[in-house]
């Protein structure tokens, strides 16, 4: 099996790449590879989406970065993840902690019950202030305002005293963000940040994140399941299927020309391509017909032949690898989509 | 008099120690138990009739007459008897000079007469006033018809008369812990409170009573008997479960503990403890009653042969550890009326058959006994009843019932068989007077016993003059009533004290070995608890 | 706040009427003459049982007696024992000391071993460790709480003589210690489970990974976010188990002759006497409300989320 | 994936282990036994210590311990099992019409409901024990009457958040009766936490009733039921130990196998439950 062609000299444009990464769970039915070998590279002050369904290893792949795997299920068990010249598997717990909410932050699918319902909202955007900047309680509640006005909550001083709670789900979602940019990150990993928001509040909360990219020079990996929602603020698309790659380029060039019959159903999927309807009822994504297979019995051959409308029988005998197709553009396929006269409808 | 100190003596020699007169060391506390069913509830001897609380005011408290653990009678306590009428009904008393209650004030004859009209005036009436009843006077008094007893009258400061229904031993009736004297001007700025800090004129006065735990008491520096009592301190435990009080005594935390049939094997064998074990024949009788309406059971024939089937020798060896004795007829061993040559049925189990034949139940029957959870009179030994009955065809069935219900079957007559244990003492002829056909059935007479050979002699003995005629006729008419087998006679109870080493004067008490009298009871300074 | 608590009290008034409807009707359904017992001895004359009874008002119908008893206890006044012949109140107050300090005492070892040992549990997640407090805990609560008692009883007091076998001691520390961890070692055991169980699912949950993702160290994430939210969970069930523990307290305080309102429940019902009984249900009833209430108050001022209304 | 599930749980294998071997020695007593538990008694083999002809001893009656272990399991097992019937039957029947009818009915469960919780369940049954009698039969109506309100509740709150969902609805639109539905649809969605809290309630069930025997109102002598047997052995602790060894252990291993059982079956069923990590013996 070929590997990835991302080149391992170290580039200094290189946001972060990720190199064969595997990750393992334990279940009740066995090891379960939700991971299998993925690897893709991230520049500098680019944003790059992570698509794929649910249970396509994406956002186990965004909490390997983080290494907020729980350790007592999971378990990466090879790659390489290079950040800032290290590799961040590698590192030790202590460095680790020093790392994340500093120079890679994260913020998560659910506002609500990813802030503590307990405490308020202002001290746990205060935390991180003391935990990476040393300040003390005073300068950090100073900040913290601060960084809620940021985010655009109105009343700042007023939010910083309430709970949870009591605020919107979108609100919530800002906090989340004013938690993650605090110290202003080299990296921001949004994991389906607007997924369990309503569809007005989602296009803010992404203009927010596109707003504070430039303020901050960072770059972003943003987790979804749904292109439609992001296609107009990335520039590099990674898809994901049953824990692999299967296909990586520019966005503007997966969304013009999907090489992978997966990518293809993805992009069928969005009503509008390129078009972010805000107001409009969307209807949901629309669903690509069959189930992810069972990654604790995965088939001998491509592991989307089942529901592939390409599928020919060497897709079921045999698992394709990937392959350069272009400029950091590659795909997982034994039939590239753009060479049709391979291809007979079926 | 010295009676406390020769009862001191008797008692060294029943428990085996060296003849000579020990010393009684003065001081120290001791902790005793109060073993019955759970909380003391009063402390006032007027407002209860259960050995639990008695046994307590036993101690506080002093009743005219009191009973002698080595004399196996009551003996004049407070008072002399300076006379008796001649038709035997009135008795004339002085009361010992210089008898204080705790709260300072001298014993008049008027607190006699005082408590015994409490007691009768009472509301609700004192479960205790059935003794009083005897005095002349005294039923009209509690009926509200007259103003005071007739039969109780003030001679001077010390000397009082009582005068009497019927001609009976007033010792019987006045020795009980329930009829003891009380201070009226205490009882009454105490009022109903007056049994949660009782004031008496017994050895100890009372401390502390916490509730459900323990009451403690401390000497009474003006008790009337000189140097007594021997103790600085007594504290009354109430400790109701046999394990936990088992564990406690062996942890040494306690002076004397009442001792179960489940672990007077342990004390018998060992020798730390065997030589200081205080027994007694209690003066209670354990049977089943049998009801002679149903049918099989009104055949003597039958209850003959059950008495033959059933080997209570093992059963009292075996299931009760030796802490019984075996019955020979009503009277216990502790009785004077005892008939030590008398013989029970035995255990034969062919005379068991040979008798069912002959009555016609070759094929046996059915029988149900009821009982409480005892373990000593109980639905336990019911059981092994039936296993030995099942040899004779008697299909035994058992049933656990509450003392109350259990009660209430036995006056109703609801039952074919009762085991249960009754007071067979202490007078006698008042014992066995229980099954004359005379006696009701609800107040005594369950099982309709009526045998006119019975009640003649009792009649007789009743007449008699001749003591030992009477304990004759007494003794023939239990023979009667033992052979005519209208109860199983199971057993008297052996009651056993353990008691520490370093402990004197604990005496075999009979009519219920836990009314232990401490102005006489010393302990050793090797005592963890000496000074 | 205030309107919270008058109207929870509130609340207590059907709950009580209830329940002394219930162990009214329950209690004098009981065989058995209460009259007798009260008499303290069997073998009375009937007229004198008549006369008793009379006395006490049990020959009146059963439907006037609970209305007559209703009307009483609104007074505050809870009748007098049959056979102590004093106010019931005196008789169940003067115990309800020493059962609430054996179930505090219970409940505090309850608390300081259990809940630490839980929170171990659940870091220790999976290990040899948690499954051996996992098998500790459930046996805890598996034996008979009796023979627990003796063993112990048996164990520190009489092998060892560390310990006073039984009884109250003048209230003594050490008296209190055998049944306090007779009537304890359960509960141990089961706020170990609970808080396990709390703990590992506050641990899953996203607001922890969050605090993870700050970067914050595990001592930080345990004591700041994991331990509140834990403890709320717990706190629910925590006030359920000290109110069952009173009841608990039945077999305890027999065994070790401890004087408390347990001990007394027992015994009154055994001898029949029905107002003491019906006092000392009504009052465990009110300290089991009263502290699930002060915990449901504990719980609204820990929980922001819940509004005192 | 079930059974997979069910091997992967090692609590609730080791509780079913030990509930089924239980569960094999009580039907199995008879011929387990080597003795008869009641009527094989000999006042001459009274505590007669472990060995020979009686491997765990006699008792004072002269009565094979190791038999008396062995029926026992017939006791225990049908005191957890009866009144655990009883209570799910009343707590179910309950919980579903207050969930269901709603206003008036729901108001007076819930507040029967509640009397019962805060009534200690072994102070009522042994007020209904002293007032119904010692025995068998009384102590599955006394303990089957004190313990369904958590079943009650549960049954409820499923019926009330299930009213809500389309299944339900259907059904209604389609016309089927209130009772058939509260039955037909409700209760498979109920089964699993009903059935862990009974199985966990057998527990607490055998231990109340050695509770019981404790206060002297358990089944009556000769039943040979554990609580009866270690509560009259207490005495005999320095005298004839193995009387409340064996009893003792039965009872303990017999109550941690329904406890395991039901932790695993929660596990099972219905993972998400914290609130109820009960567990049958403290209430």
């Amino acid at each position: 099996m070929m590997k990835s062609n991302i080149p391992n000299s170290t580039d200094l444009t290189c946001a972060i790449k990720v190199v064969d990464l595997h990750v393992d769970f334990a279940t009740a039915g066995g090891v379960l590879p939700a991971v299998r070998g993925v690897s893709f590279e991230l520049e500098q002050g680019e944003t790059l989406a992570i698509v794929g369904e649910s249970g396509s290893g994406k956002s186990v792949t965004a909490l390997s970065i983080m290494q907020l795997i729980a350790k007592r299920t999971g378990r990466i068990s090879s790659g390489e993840i290079v950040f800032d010249g290290q590799d961040l598997l590698q590192l030790d717990e202590h460095k680790l902690r020093e790392m994340r909410g500093n120079a890679i932050s994260m913020i998560f699918q659910e506002p609500m019950s990813s802030l503590n319902p307990l405490m308020k909202v202002g001290h746990q955007v205060g935390e991180v202030f003391r935990r990476h900047l040393k300040v003390d309680r005073a300068e950090a509640k100073r900040l913290s305002i601060e960084m809620l006005r940021k985010v655009g909550l109105s009343a700042p001083e007023r939010r910083y005293n309430e709970f949870p709670h009591q605020i919107s789900g979108g609100m919530r979602q800002r906090v989340m963000i004013a938690i993650a940019l605090a110290c202003r990150p080299q990296l921001l990993i949004a994991d389906e940040p607007t997924t369990a928001l309503d569809v007005t509040i989602q296009g803010q909360i992404l203009d927010l994140i596109q707003d504070l990219k430039s303020e901050n020079e960072m770059s972003v990996i943003i987790i979804t399941h749904d292109l439609g929602v992001v296609a107009e603020i990335v520039d590099y698309v990674v898809v994901m299927y049953a824990g692999q790659v299967v296909e990586t380029g520019y966005a503007r060039e997966i969304f013009e020309q999907p090489r992978h019959p997966y990518t293809k159903a993805l992009i069928n999927a969005v009503p509008k391509l390129g078009l972010r309807t805000r107001t409009k009822q969307r209807t949901r994504l629309e669903e690509i017909v069959g189930t992810v297979p069972n990654l604790l019995a995965l088939p001998a051959g491509c592991a989307f032949c089942e529901r592939c409308d390409y599928a020919q029988e060497i897709c079921s005998t045999s698992a394709p690898s990937m392959e350069v197709v272009g400029a950091r553009r590659s795909v997982r396929c034994h039939f590239d989509l753009t060479k049709k006269d391979r291809h007979h409808e079926r | 008099m010295n009676l406390n100190m020769l009862k001191c003596l008797a008692f060294a020699a029943i428990v085996g120690f060296a003849g000579t007169a020990q010393a009684a060391d003065s001081g120290g506390e001791f902790n005793f138990v109060a073993p019955y069913d759970g909380s003391i509830l009063s402390l006032d001897p007027h407002k209860t009739s259960k050995q639990q609380d008695l046994l307590v005011t036993n101690n506080i408290f002093r009743s005219l007459y009191m009973w002698s653990a080595e004399h196996r009678k009551p003996m004049l306590e407070l008072a002399n008897l300076e006379s008796v009428s001649d038709d035997g009904l009135t008795y004339t008393y002085k009361l010992h000079a210089d008898m204080m209650f705790h709260n300072g004030r001298a014993m008049k004859a008027s607190d006699i007469v005082y408590s015994y009209e409490r007691m009768l005036s009472m509301k609700p009436v004192s479960p205790n006033a059935g003794h009083i009843q005897i005095i002349q006077g005294a039923k009209a008094f509690e009926s509200g018809g007259a103003d005071h007893v007739e039969g109780l009258s003030v001679l001077d400061d010390l000397r009082f008369s009582i005068t009497l229904n019927d001609r009976v031993d007033p010792a019987y009736y006045f020795y009980r812990p329930g009829t003891a004297i009380v201070p009226q001007e205490a009882v009454e700025a105490a009022g109903d409170e007056f049994g949660l800090s009782p004031v008496g004129s017994g050895p100890f006065k009372f401390e502390e009573w916490v509730k459900g735990s323990e009451v403690k008491l401390s000497k009474f520096d003006n008790y009337f008997e000189a140097q007594k009592p021997y103790l600085d301190k007594l504290n009354f435990k109430i400790l109701q479960e046999g394990s936990t009080r088992d564990i406690a005594f062996r942890a040494n935390e306690l002076d004397a503990i009442l001792v179960e049939a489940s672990q007077y094997p342990q004390y018998k064998a060992d020798p730390s403890y065997s030589e200081h074990l205080v027994e007694v024949a209690e003066m209670f009788t354990r049977l089943i009653s049998w009801n002679a309406d149903y049918a099989p059971l009104s055949d003597k024939k039958v209850r003959q042969a059950i008495s033959y089937a059933i080997d209570e020798d093992t059963i009292n060896k075996k299931f009760l550890k030796g802490k019984a004795y075996n019955p020979v007829g009503w009277l216990p061993s502790t009785s004077e009326a005892f008939d030590a040559n008398g013989k029970g049925f035995g255990y034969d189990v062919e005379k068991a058959k040979a008798l069912m034949a002959e009555a016609g139940y070759a094929d046996g029957f059915e029988l149900e006994i009821l009982g409480t959870a005892n373990k000593s009179y109980g639905v336990g030994v019911a059981e092994v009843v039936g296993q030995y009955l099942s040899k004779i065809g008697i299909t035994v069935t058992t049933q656990q019932l509450e003392g109350g219900i259990l009660y209430d079957k036995l006056v109703a007559g609801d039952f074919q068989g009762i085991i249960w244990s009754f007071g067979s003492g202490v007078e006698p002829l008042k014992a066995l007077k229980r099954w004359h056909s005379t006696t009701a059935n609800d107040s005594g007479n369950y099982v309709k016993y009526n045998n006119p050979e019975y009640d003649a002699l009792l009649d007789k003995a009743q007449n008699t003059n001749d003591e030992q005629k009477r304990v004759e006729y007494l003794q023939a008419a239990d023979r009667i009533f033992a052979d005519d087998a209208a109860v199983w006679l199971f057993n008297y109870n052996k009651a056993v004290l353990a008691v520490q080493p370093w402990v004197h004067g604990i005496e075999p008490v009979a009519i219920e070995i836990m009314y232990q009298d401490f102005a006489d009871v010393w302990v050793d300074a090797n005592s963890p608890r000496a000074k | 706040m205030f309107a919270f608590i008058v109207r929870r009290l509130l609340q207590f008034i059907p709950t009580i009427l209830g329940i002394s409807l219930i162990m009214f009707l329950l209690l004098n359904l009981i065989p058995g003459n209460a009259a007798l017992s009260s008499a303290g001895r069997l073998e009375l004359a009937p007229e004198v049982v008549e006369q008793i009874k009379a006395e006490l008002g049990l020959d009146k119908p059963i439907v006037q007696r609970y209305v007559q008893y209703i009307t009483r206890l609104a007074q505050g006044d809870m009748g007098q024992s049959y056979l102590r012949r004093y106010d019931v109140s005196e008789v169940v107050f003067s115990r309800l000391g020493a059962t609430l300090k054996l179930a505090f005492a219970a409940i505090s070892i309850a608390l300081l071993i259990g809940v630490p040992l839980g929170f171990f549990a659940a870091l220790k997640q999976g290990t040899w460790m948690d499954m051996l407090l996992t098998v500790v805990a459930v046996g805890g609560v598996s034996i008979p709480q009796f023979w627990l008692g003796i063993l112990l009883m048996y164990f520190f007091g009489f092998m060892l003589h560390l310990l006073p076998t039984s009884g109250y001691g003048n209230g003594s520390l050490a008296n209190l210690v055998l049944p306090a961890l007779t009537l304890g070692l359960g509960y141990t055991a089961m706020l170990a489970r609970i808080t396990r169980a709390a703990v590992i699912e506050v641990l899953t949950s996203d607001y922890v990974r969050t605090a993870r993702a700050k970067g914050l160290s595990e001592l930080a994430i345990n004591v700041r976010h994991v331990f509140r939210n834990a403890f709320v969970l717990i706190l629910t069930t925590a006030g359920l188990l000290f109110g069952s523990l009173i009841g608990q307290t039945v077999v305890v305080e027999r065994l070790f002759s401890w004087p408390g309102i347990g001990s007394l429940v027992v015994e009154a019902i055994f001898q029949r006497d029905i107002p003491v009984a019906q006092g000392c249900l009504l009052v465990i009833i009110f300290v089991f409300l009263t502290v699930n209430l002060l915990v449901d108050i504990l719980y609204r001022a820990i929980n922001p989320q819940i509004d005192f209304e | 994936m079930m059974l997979k599930s069910i091997f992967a749980h090692k609590n609730l294998m080791f509780g079913g282990t030990i509930v089924v071997l239980v569960v094999l020695m009580a039907i199995a007593a008879p011929l387990l036994a080597p003795f008869d538990p009641v009527f094989d008694a000999d006042l001459m083999n009274s505590e007669m210590p472990p060995g020979g002809e009686f491997l765990f001893g006699t008792d004072t009656n002269g009565r094979d311990v190791l038999s008396r272990v062995i029926h026992g399991a017939r006791i225990s097992l049908s005191v957890g099992l009866v009144t655990q019937i009883l209570n799910t039957i009343i707590g179910v029947s309950l919980g579903l019409v207050a969930g269901y009818m709603g206003r008036f009915w729901d108001d007076l469960i819930m507040g029967l409901t509640n009397i019962m919780l805060s009534i200690p369940v072994i102070v009522f049954a042994l007020a209904i024990m002293a007032a119904l009698g010692p025995g068998l039969i009384n102590l599955f109506i006394a303990l089957g009457l004190t313990n369904w309100a958590y079943t009650c509740r549960i049954t409820r709150a499923q019926v009330l958040s299930d009213k809500k969902k389309d299944y339900v609805k259907a059904a209604k639109s389609l016309g089927y009766s209130r009772a058939s539905i509260m039955f037909t649809q409700i209760m498979p969605n109920i089964l699993g936490p009903v059935l862990v809290i009974a199985t966990l309630g057998s527990a607490e069930a055998i231990l109340l009733e050695a509770a019981l025997s404790f206060l002297g109102l358990g089944a009556q002598p000769p039943t040979p039921s554990w609580g009866g047997m270690l509560s009259s052995a207490r005495d005999l602790l320095f005298v004839a130990p193995w009387l409340s060894i064996f009893p003792g252990i039965a009872i303990f291993v017999t109550v941690l196998g329904f406890n395991m059982l039901g932790d695993g079956l929660r596990d099972l069923l219905d993972p998400k439950s914290v609130g109820a990590t009960k567990l049958g013996g403290v209430r």
